[in-house]
């Protein structure tokens, strides 16, 4: 049953890939909605699995670390697993209906959605460095397909920037990889952590390099300038992949770095020059985001903002108590959630807006509230978990954040915290305001199909009501971030 | 004579209360105005009827109610009821047709508020219904519209609101010391309180300003004038009088022995007397001419509250006597007031006639023997004598008391000789004249009928006063008229003092205040919207976002550097 | 869990679940949504009676559950619950009816009313709420659900002033998340209703509650508009009349006075408070800012603008009765709670008719209105009368509860500021009256509308007078058994028995 | 020091070059090509590093071989993706490289005729 | 001069990062490594089907690697011909009727192929397989395409797709075919190994080749006109 499970969640999406790759987009959309059901299926299959057996490692084709490749998977995986099936689910039933069918290259959305999602949940299980580089390439990859399909001038310079950016970041974290290797001999992460633990060697540039790398994809400031161009340019249910999920698998993999070897190969002046960079994203991000005329950008550098929070991380967990270091693992992880389901409902509402204002300008959303309140409305309430309002994930992240960083008394996490969410308020009531305006004479809007103002609506009310089963999912977590034993 | 009888009480509140509802519809507007003199009968019935001493308990009312009803209350509650049926009867043939519906409103509410407080056994429905009464005064007030009628309105209203204020931390105060809400335990609580002064000053400044003390009686002379007449009437009449009410219901009288406080309240009264009457005699109005008459004869019963204050031996002696005084000074000023508007029969006979029952009741003022002026003025100076009393020129209290007399009838022929010009010859309604005559007729008749065994105090007959009783009475009088005989020869024309006297330079000072006050907000807008603050927060945010702009353009293009670098510190650390 | 204990979430979820309906029902059925919107209300206010009542025999509605570790979200009903519960209440439904009145034939009705109820349902959480974290998550609702409401209108200047009570709302509800996670920190997730709990804890975090306290309060201070805080409150007076009279009288303003009080009263405890010696200075904020909004008011010659000011000082008499160490400081407090809900409801339905009805929107304007619109300006005045604290309307009632509170509690100087405020109360309310009742109405009105056989639009025309008689039996009938006045001794007692 | 190490040195001066070259460039296919320099650098390192053995095995390692092989395809994958995506970009905008359009505004591709031409680079 | 004093910052900052670099290497390279994977490797090669170790480790204990790897293949095939709008391969613009290049054409072509069948057979024992026999078939491709040979197949149609898929499509079958046979996913049943490994190569080959040629011909032409979407 295991291996099925684990079968389905990295191979189907592959095999659907496959398959898509044959079709036309008509058809495709409709294999590929069968596939996401199946992919739900099988994310809620591992969940329960995991619920009634626990924590386990699985080797694939039988061979166990450090030889072969090992899966791992544990809460904080099967989380990520879920937040995947429902983000890219979302996106997809949007795009099906939202992308236009007639164009002949929209046919390639399908094969590189699967590609994406299957090394989604690759990198979610994964326990090996070098599978995690490879994971992470096929990820930069769909990615760039995904923004530059349709070949505008623009999303072609968004694109290539992504692109090379994403390489050298890639091609950093390889280089850490292989000064790991040469150090430990070889890739199993666990296997890296125990090694290092009995040994206590120093390895404090390969870590700097991977996450050097992986801050580059996950566009911490200031590295970010590649997210904006690509985020905004992208269609919006890309947008929303690419700024719900696929920024999170990069922080992902530095996440679990930091917590499997930052204890012994990281210092206190490191995590804290971490933290000032995710706090200065915060505040940059969203002064940039708030100086934006177009809908999809603000969006966009808010991502940039809802990023920094993130690499508070690292100050929160290093060198202090165990409960505060959980609370900052539970916050974090709370963050990555409800950002990745309050991004992509907000991109989607965004596309859906735009659709029907016909211009991605914030002025030209004027009175769009009497003809697409449902959409705004989406719109409003992932604005809530973005500024982090209860009673939202994003609140409850908040709200585990502060505490972590009051009881560990660094109490200026705390007011980058507060004043972080206050700066996402700017921008998020820009965007309602020039909805309210009341001024506007233009009674031709686009009315897009309900269906597609549902799916926006669902995520954001799932981002909203997070924080009110917050604990169900702590536990879940249990031990987070890879307290399990080494097989 | 019966004992208490509920409905009856409440009706006499309620009646004047509810009416105002009338006004629901406007075509009923005449017809209220023919309720008018209705409405004070169930209390007049009261008054006359019942005995004395009950208490209706009300305890769902405010904090607690309880009215209830003693002589002194009985007296009083005579007085205004009896000079509000008279000054409606008035009203019915006195009032246009303009805002007829507003006065009768605020006609109603004053009366529920000056009937009710007479009734109002605890602070909170006495505090109520006497708010009532100020504010609804302000409708009668400035019921005309003109300049003058505003002016006087706003010095009311704000005398008014300063005495409420004065008046509610007074009873506050006392409220906290006593543990109880009821006006019966104020005294006792007056006489232990740490901070005495304090409460009395609180409390006498508070009624002051109803009851026309000197400094506090800016509003009066302006507004008793602007008034409608029958309005004019009932203020000068009964309500002045509530504020005197106030004084006998809280101080301590009798109670507590405090010379410092009763010789200040005489001295204030004193002036009252003296002052009211020098600047009364100079105005041309002749209702003017009433009010600060009315300030000089409230004068006198002020200079008797600040005798009974300090002197408690005498005190109950002189409640009963004060509240006499108050109840022939109330009748006989509303019908002067209401005189100022009859108009005179073209009969020469019957002009004499009408004249003659204008001068008497102002006569009576003056203590002319066989009225009720007289009487009082009697039981006034006995009770003034001034042994025992605490003060260094209670002395002299009997001489000041005959000055006022004599400062009255000068008041009262500067009224008689400024009248003229302003009465009219011709007919007017009936009623006009029946509420006039009934005014008349109540005040004279008064002498007849008042309750003069209070206490013992006055011997009776005491209407047949001895030979020295009546000299006494009388030279005031005869120096008064020769007094004004003189000046009338001497001065042709009274120097002018304008109406509200010392009220002119506090305006003048107000005026100041307000303009400067307007400035500093017109300054502080200023300075708060587009001042150079403001322009400054601009021109920095807009030069800040250009600048993230350009830092953004270039962090886009050197994204790799800067991880290299980010590396290299953080191996560095 | 038995059905009791449902209660509180069922008073909650009936506006919660109205404003759901009026959303997905479209514009045009307008019919519905008022049905829905008033059967909501009705609903809630039987509710809301019926708990009430088992609060008076004390009985026990609560309901919990567990959000984060250590967390709890817990809806209670407590008799301070019940006044601000019932308060929003009767003034949700007495405000929807008006407000149907008020936007009739305008556009985006769904959306107002879907927020409304939204706003609606958020006080009903403050009212409910067991703690100070489901407090808090029910005050950022709040701030929320009312923005739609604020710039409604959809005009600059409404805009403008939606960003200002953006900017000012938010902040101090990052402010207040500081201090609610850092009391969470020192002592976890008290609940409300045990007055003091803090007294016992370490003398040695006293410190750090102390500046714990001054953060809740900056935070709460934001919508209760304590002085330096107020800003937003004159600007939000652009929004459409019931929602100034929602804002002013139940939702935000109130909102942060409640949850000063539950500070002060039910997590510090006002003893306690005391002790740390922090009621004082609260007390002299409060005092300045009673002084300043009566200052401010009497400059303004805009009717609302006027009103927004007296709310600044007004509500600030809610926070000085808590400082007044004693149950009868306190309970002039509470009390106004209620009174000042009723009467600046009032003041501001009555507003909005002038406005609707005349196009008068200044002061100057109103000369003569009285004639024109009795009803209306029988209510205005007697709002307005009790807000200056003439007996025996609701105002006196607060004024000497809080004077006689001050006298016990030895702070005398309280009586001066009460005076000194009521002076000014009448100064710049005395006038508007003057003007409405005993001024020559002038020849034209502004934009005069005339609707059927009342002075204006019955819908608009009852809810004033409505709350009008009550301010009025309020004050008269202070001494009855189900009063302001007796449920808020009833709490101030609990509070001080030891 | 063994041969192997010194693949692996050579690969740190590659990687640094590439690196160099990556950042100082900007015309797109140079920057490519400066990416491949430092991708084979840094393959080399990974080879070279796991060589050195320690004398306990004299054998080569086949896996960080076979980790190189696979990283290969997936540079070439990227390599060949961005030269699509360049050959494009220049089709459209006839620029080679990213800042300068950002600079000078967008350009209309109608407006730039020479741009159209020459399809290849 | 600012221009300059930026090289110089580069160049500085690659200085030091190249010195850090070789720093960190050499002192890795002073200890041997803490676990020998050669020796697993060795032990366990002759489970794995295949003589060579790397193809051993890339087809056996890290197929999954593999898999993905060839994932990445397809995604940037895809992408690249998602930008090519060539209705035909025959672009005019490219053809060249140079003599040399049609000699080369007839001599090499065969050669390669034959190259190519050579290098996939030859990675079971040594070092060789499907990447370079893949490749060397995309150059022969190559050539075919500058001289402008029609080749059909290559259009960018579902024959195209198809051959893209082919190899990754095949490697993905086997691996659920292998747990049909009850064995974890990618585990080759007993004694298949060597022909699975094989024909996965072969198909790989292929497929491989067809990438690259993919990438190649994907050319910039748009015959659809630009249209100004706002998203």
């Amino acid at each position: 049953m295991t291996t099925w499970l684990m079968a389905g969640l990295l191979f189907t999406p592959l095999a659907w890939a496959a398959i898509t790759l044959l079709l036309s987009f008509r058809n495709g959309r409709w294999v590929s909605w069968l596939g996401m059901l199946v992919q739900v299926l099988v994310s809620v299959g591992v969940w329960l699995l995991v619920v009634d057996r626990g924590e386990f490692y699985h080797g694939l084709g039988g061979w166990d670390a450090p030889l072969g490749i090992e899966l791992r998977v544990d809460g904080l995986a099967i989380i990520f697993v879920l937040l995947t099936a429902t983000v890219a689910t979302a996106c997809g039933w949007h795009a099906g209906m939202y992308l236009d069918s007639d164009k002949p290259w929209q046919k390639h959305f399908w094969p590189l959605f699967w590609f994406l999602w299957a090394a989604l949940n690759s990198v979610w299980l994964s326990g090996d460095l070098f599978n995690l580089y490879v994971g992470l390439e096929v990820i930069t990859l769909t990615a760039v397909g995904l923004v530059a399909v349709g070949g505008q001038a623009d999303a072609l310079r968004a694109a290539l920037r992504y692109l090379l950016v994403a390489l050298v970041g890639s091609m950093a974290y390889l280089l850490g990889v292989a000064l790991v290797y040469g150090e430990f001999g070889v890739l199993s992460l666990a296997v890296v952590r125990e090694l290092q633990a009995e040994n206590g060697v120093g390895m404090t540039l390969p870590l700097a390099l991977m996450l050097g790398g992986l801050a580059v994809k996950s566009a911490l400031f200031p590295m970010h300038g590649w997210l904006p161009p690509a985020h905004g340019v992208a269609k919006s249910p890309v947008s929303g992949l690419m700024s719900g999920l696929v920024v999170k698998a990069s922080f992902y993999i530095a996440a679990r770095l930091w917590l499997e070897l930052g204890h012994e190969a990281g210092s206190l002046a490191l995590a804290q020059v971490l933290g000032v960079l995710g706090s200065a994203a915060v505040v940059w991000g969203s002064w940039l985001a708030l100086r934006q005329k177009k809908l999809k950008q603000v969006v966009a550098y808010s991502s940039v903002a809802q990023i920094g929070y993130l690499f508070l991380l690292f100050p929160l967990t290093l060198s202090v108590s165990e409960a505060v270091s959980l609370q900052a693992q539970q916050g974090v992880t709370l963050q990555v959630v409800s950002h990745a389901l309050a991004k992509g409902a907000m991109f989607l509402a965004a596309g859906n807006l735009i659709l029907s204002v016909r211009s991605g300008e914030v002025d030209a959303l004027a009175g769009v509230g009497r003809f697409l309140p449902f959409s705004l409305f989406s719109f409003g309430l992932a604005g809530v978990s973005l500024m982090g309002l209860p009673p939202s994930g994003g609140f409850a992240a908040k709200w585990l954040l502060l505490q972590a960083s009051l009881a560990s008394g660094q109490w200026w996490w705390a007011l980058v915290l507060l004043a972080g969410g206050l700066l996402s308020a700017l921008y998020v009531f820009r965007i309602y305001q020039a909805s309210f305006v009341q001024d506007s004479d233009l009674d031709e809007f686009y009315h897009p199909p309900r269906s597609l103002e549902l799916v926006p609506m669902i995520l954001a009310l799932l981002a909203l009501g997070l924080g009110l089963v917050v604990d169900p999912m702590l536990t879940l977590l249990g031990r987070p971030f890879g307290e399990g034993s080494v097989p | 004579m019966m004992a208490l009888f509920p409905p009856l009480v409440l009706a006499s509140v309620l009646l004047p209360l509810l009416f105002p509802l009338l006004a629901l519809r406007p075509d009923w507007a005449r017809l209220m105005t023919y309720a008018l003199p209705l409405l004070p009968l169930p209390a007049l019935f009261v008054a006359i009827f019942s005995t004395p001493g009950w208490e209706l308990e009300l305890p769902a009312l405010l904090m607690g109610s309880v009215w209830q009803m003693d002589e002194l209350r009985q007296l009083f509650l005579l007085l205004t009821a009896g000079l509000w049926t008279t000054a409606g009867c008035f009203a019915i043939g006195y009032m246009g047709p303009e805002h007829l519906r507003r006065f009768c409103v605020c006609w109603g509410f004053t009366l529920a508020g000056n009937l009710g407080l007479i009734m109002a056994g605890d602070i909170a429905s006495f505090y109520s219904f006497f708010a009532l009464m100020t504010f609804a005064a302000y409708g009668l007030v400035v019921h005309e519209g003109t300049d003058n009628s505003r002016r006087a309105g706003r010095v009311y209203i704000t005398m008014g609101m300063l005495g409420e204020m004065a008046m509610l931390a007074g009873f506050i105060m006392v409220a906290q010391q006593a543990g109880s809400l009821l006006m019966a335990d104020i005294p006792a609580a007056i006489v232990n309180a740490d901070n005495q002064d304090l409460i009395v000053t609180l409390l006498v400044a508070g009624f002051g300003v109803k009851a026309g003390l000197p400094l506090l009686h800016f509003w009066l002379p302006l507004a008793h004038p602007v008034a409608p007449t029958p309005a004019s009437a009932v203020l000068s009449g009964a309500m002045i009088k509530a504020g005197l009410l106030g004084w006998l219901l809280v101080l301590p009288l009798g109670e507590l022995a405090s010379p410092g406080a009763g010789s200040t309240l005489a001295l204030f009264g004193a002036v009252a007397g003296l002052g009211a009457a020098v600047v009364g005699v100079c105005q041309r109005d002749p209702k003017a001419v009433l009010a600060y008459s009315s300030i000089s004869q409230m004068g006198l019963m002020t200079i008797m509250t600040g005798v009974a204050l300090s002197d408690p031996q005498r005190a109950p002696v002189l409640l009963p006597v004060i509240a006499l005084y108050a109840l022939h000074h109330g009748f006989a000023k509303g019908v002067l007031f209401l005189s100022t508007a009859v108009a005179l029969p073209s009969g020469r006979w019957a002009r004499g006639l009408v004249w003659l029952l204008i001068a008497l009741p102002g006569l009576s003022l003056a203590g002319l023997p066989f009225t009720s002026g007289a009487l009082a003025k009697l039981a006034s100076k006995e009770a003034l004598a001034s042994e025992g009393l605490g003060f260094a020129w209670a002395g002299h209290l009997s001489m000041v008391s005959t000055a006022i007399s004599v400062a009255t009838l000068l008041l009262v022929l500067r009224f008689l000789y400024v009248l003229p010009a302003k009465v009219k010859t011709g007919g007017r309604p009936n009623v006009l004249w029946l509420g006039w005559s009934a005014a008349t007729a109540t005040s004279l008749v008064l002498f007849w009928v008042m309750p003069w065994q209070v206490d013992g105090l006055v011997k009776a007959p005491v209407w047949l006063p001895s030979g020295a009783k009546l000299w006494q009475l009388s030279w005031p009088l005869l120096t008064g008229l020769a007094i004004g005989l003189v000046a009338g020869r001497l001065v042709s024309r009274a120097p002018a003092i304008p109406q509200g006297d010392g009220v002119v330079v506090l305006e003048l000072l107000a005026g100041s205040v307000k303009k400067g006050a307007g400035g500093v907000a017109r300054l502080g807008t200023r300075l708060g919207s587009g001042g150079m603050a403001a322009r400054l927060m601009l021109h920095t945010r807009a030069a800040i976002g250009l600048w993230a702009d350009e830092q953004e353009r270039h962090l886009r293009h050197r994204t790799v550097l800067v991880m290299v670098v980010i590396v290299l510190i953080l191996t560095w650390l | 869990m038995s059905l009791p204990s449902l209660l509180p979430l069922f008073a909650l979820l009936t506006s919660l679940v109205a404003s759901v309906v009026i959303f997905s029902l479209p514009e045009k059925s307008y019919r519905l949504q008022t049905t829905v919107n008033l059967v909501a209300a009705l609903l809630k206010m039987g509710l809301v009676a019926f708990m009430a009542w088992g609060v008076f025999h004390d009985t026990e509605y609560r309901i919990g559950f567990t959000v984060m570790p250590g967390v709890e979200f817990l809806l209670k009903a407590d008799a301070l619950s019940m006044i601000f519960a019932g308060l929003s209440a009767v003034l949700w439904f007495l405000t929807t009816l008006y407000a149907v009145g008020y936007l009739e034939h305008s556009p985006n009705r769904s959306r107002f009313f879907g927020f409304f109820s939204l706003c609606v349902a958020s006080t009903m959480g403050i009212a409910l709420a067991g703690n100070l974290f489901t407090f808090f998550l029910f005050y950022e609702m709040l701030t929320l659900s009312t923005y739609p409401l604020i710039v409604h209108r959809g005009t600059a200047q409404a805009l403008r002033a939606g960003r200002t009570y953006i900017f000012y709302t938010l902040t101090g509800g990052a402010v207040l998340l500081l201090g609610v996670a850092w009391m969470h920190g020192l002592a976890g997730g008290l609940e409300f209703g045990q007055a003091g709990q803090l007294g016992e804890t370490d003398p040695a975090l006293w410190d750090s509650l102390r500046i714990v306290f001054v953060i809740l309060i900056a935070g709460l201070g934001v919508k209760a508009a304590l002085f330096p805080l107020h800003g937003w409150l004159p600007q939000a007076m652009v929004a459409p009349a019931p929602v100034s009279a929602l804002l002013h009288a139940v939702a935000v303003v109130k909102a942060g006075a409640f949850g000063i009080v539950r500070v002060v009263f039910d997590l510090y405890g006002t003893e306690f408070t005391h002790e740390l010696g922090l009621l004082e200075p609260l007390g002299w904020l409060a005092a300045f800012t009673i002084l300043f909004g009566s200052v401010r008011a009497l400059m303004q010659s805009d009717l609302k603008r006027r009103l927004a000011y007296s709310t600044i000082s007004q509500i600030s008499y809610i926070i000085l009765g808590l400082t007044l160490l004693g149950p009868i400081g306190t309970a002039g407090g509470l009390v106004h709670l209620l009174h000042q809900g009723m009467m600046k409801i009032t003041l501001f339905f009555c507003a909005g008719n002038y406005a609707e009805t005349l196009g008068v929107h200044r002061i100057d304007e109103l000369d003569g209105a009285g004639r024109r619109m009795p009803g209306t300006s029988v209510a205005f005045t007697i709002g307005a009368f009790g807000m200056i604290g003439a007996p025996p309307l609701a105002g006196f009632i607060t004024k000497w509860t809080l004077g006689t509170g001050a006298l016990a509690a030895d702070m005398g100087w309280v009586i001066g500021v009460l005076l000194i405020s009521s002076l000014l109360n009448a100064a710049y309310f005395l006038p508007i009256i003057h003007r409405l009742w005993f001024r020559k109405a002038p020849n034209a009105w502004p934009e005069e509308q005339s609707w059927g056989r009342f002075e204006t639009k019955a819908l608009l025309l009852w809810p004033p007078v409505v709350t009008a008689v009550i301010t009025v039996l309020f004050g008269l009938l202070a001494a009855m058994q189900f009063s302001p006045l007796s449920w808020a001794e009833l709490i101030a007692s609990k509070e001080f028995w030891s | 020091m063994s041969a192997h190490l010194l693949y692996a040195f050579g690969g740190v001066v590659l990687c640094g070059m590439g690196l160099g070259g990556f950042i100082l460039l900007s015309h797109l296919l140079r920057k490519l090509l400066a990416f491949n320099i430092m991708g084979s650098g840094i393959f080399l390192i990974l080879v070279g590093l796991a060589q050195h053995g320690g004398g306990a095995e004299p054998g080569m390692d086949p896996v960080p071989q076979a980790l190189v092989l696979t990283g290969i395809v997936v540079a070439v994958s990227a390599t060949a993706l961005a030269l699509v995506l360049i050959r494009r970009y220049y089709y459209l905008t006839g620029q080679t490289v990213l800042e300068s359009s950002a600079e000078s505004g967008r350009r209309n591709n109608d407006d730039d005729p020479g741009s159209r031409k020459d399809g290849a680079l | 001069m600012k221009a300059w004093f930026a090289t110089f910052v580069v160049l500085a900052v690659c200085v030091a990062f190249t010195g850090l670099l070789a720093v960190t290497v050499w002192d890795i390279a002073q200890t041997p490594a803490l676990v020998q994977l050669p020796a697993m490797v060795a032990e366990k090669l002759s489970e794995s089907g295949v003589k060579n170790p790397v193809t051993a480790v890339l087809l056996n204990f890290r197929s999954y690697d593999t898999l993905l790897e060839i994932g990445v293949l397809v995604i940037a095939a895809m992408t690249g011909i998602s930008m090519a709008r060539t209705p035909t391969l025959e672009d005019p613009e490219l053809r060249t009727s140079n003599e040399l290049l049609f000699a080369l054409q007839r001599w090499f072509v065969p050669l390669m192929l034959m190259v190519a069948g050579y290098l996939l057979w030859a990675g079971s024992d040594r070092p060789g397989g499907a990447f370079q026999a893949g490749a060397v078939l995309a150059a022969a491709g190559v050539l075919m395409r500058l001289g402008a040979r029609p080749m059909n197949f290559l259009r960018p149609g579902i024959l195209l797709r198809l051959g893209l898929v082919l190899g990754f499509a095949v490697f993905l079958v086997v691996a659920l075919a292998s747990a049909f046979a009850g064995e974890a996913f990618l585990d080759y049943p007993e004694g298949w190994t060597k022909v699975l490994i094989v024909t996965i190569e072969a198909v790989l080959t292929l497929s491989i080749g067809m990438v690259l040629l993919a990438l190649f011909v994907a050319g910039p032409v748009n015959e659809y006109g630009e249209e100004d979407d706002p998203v």
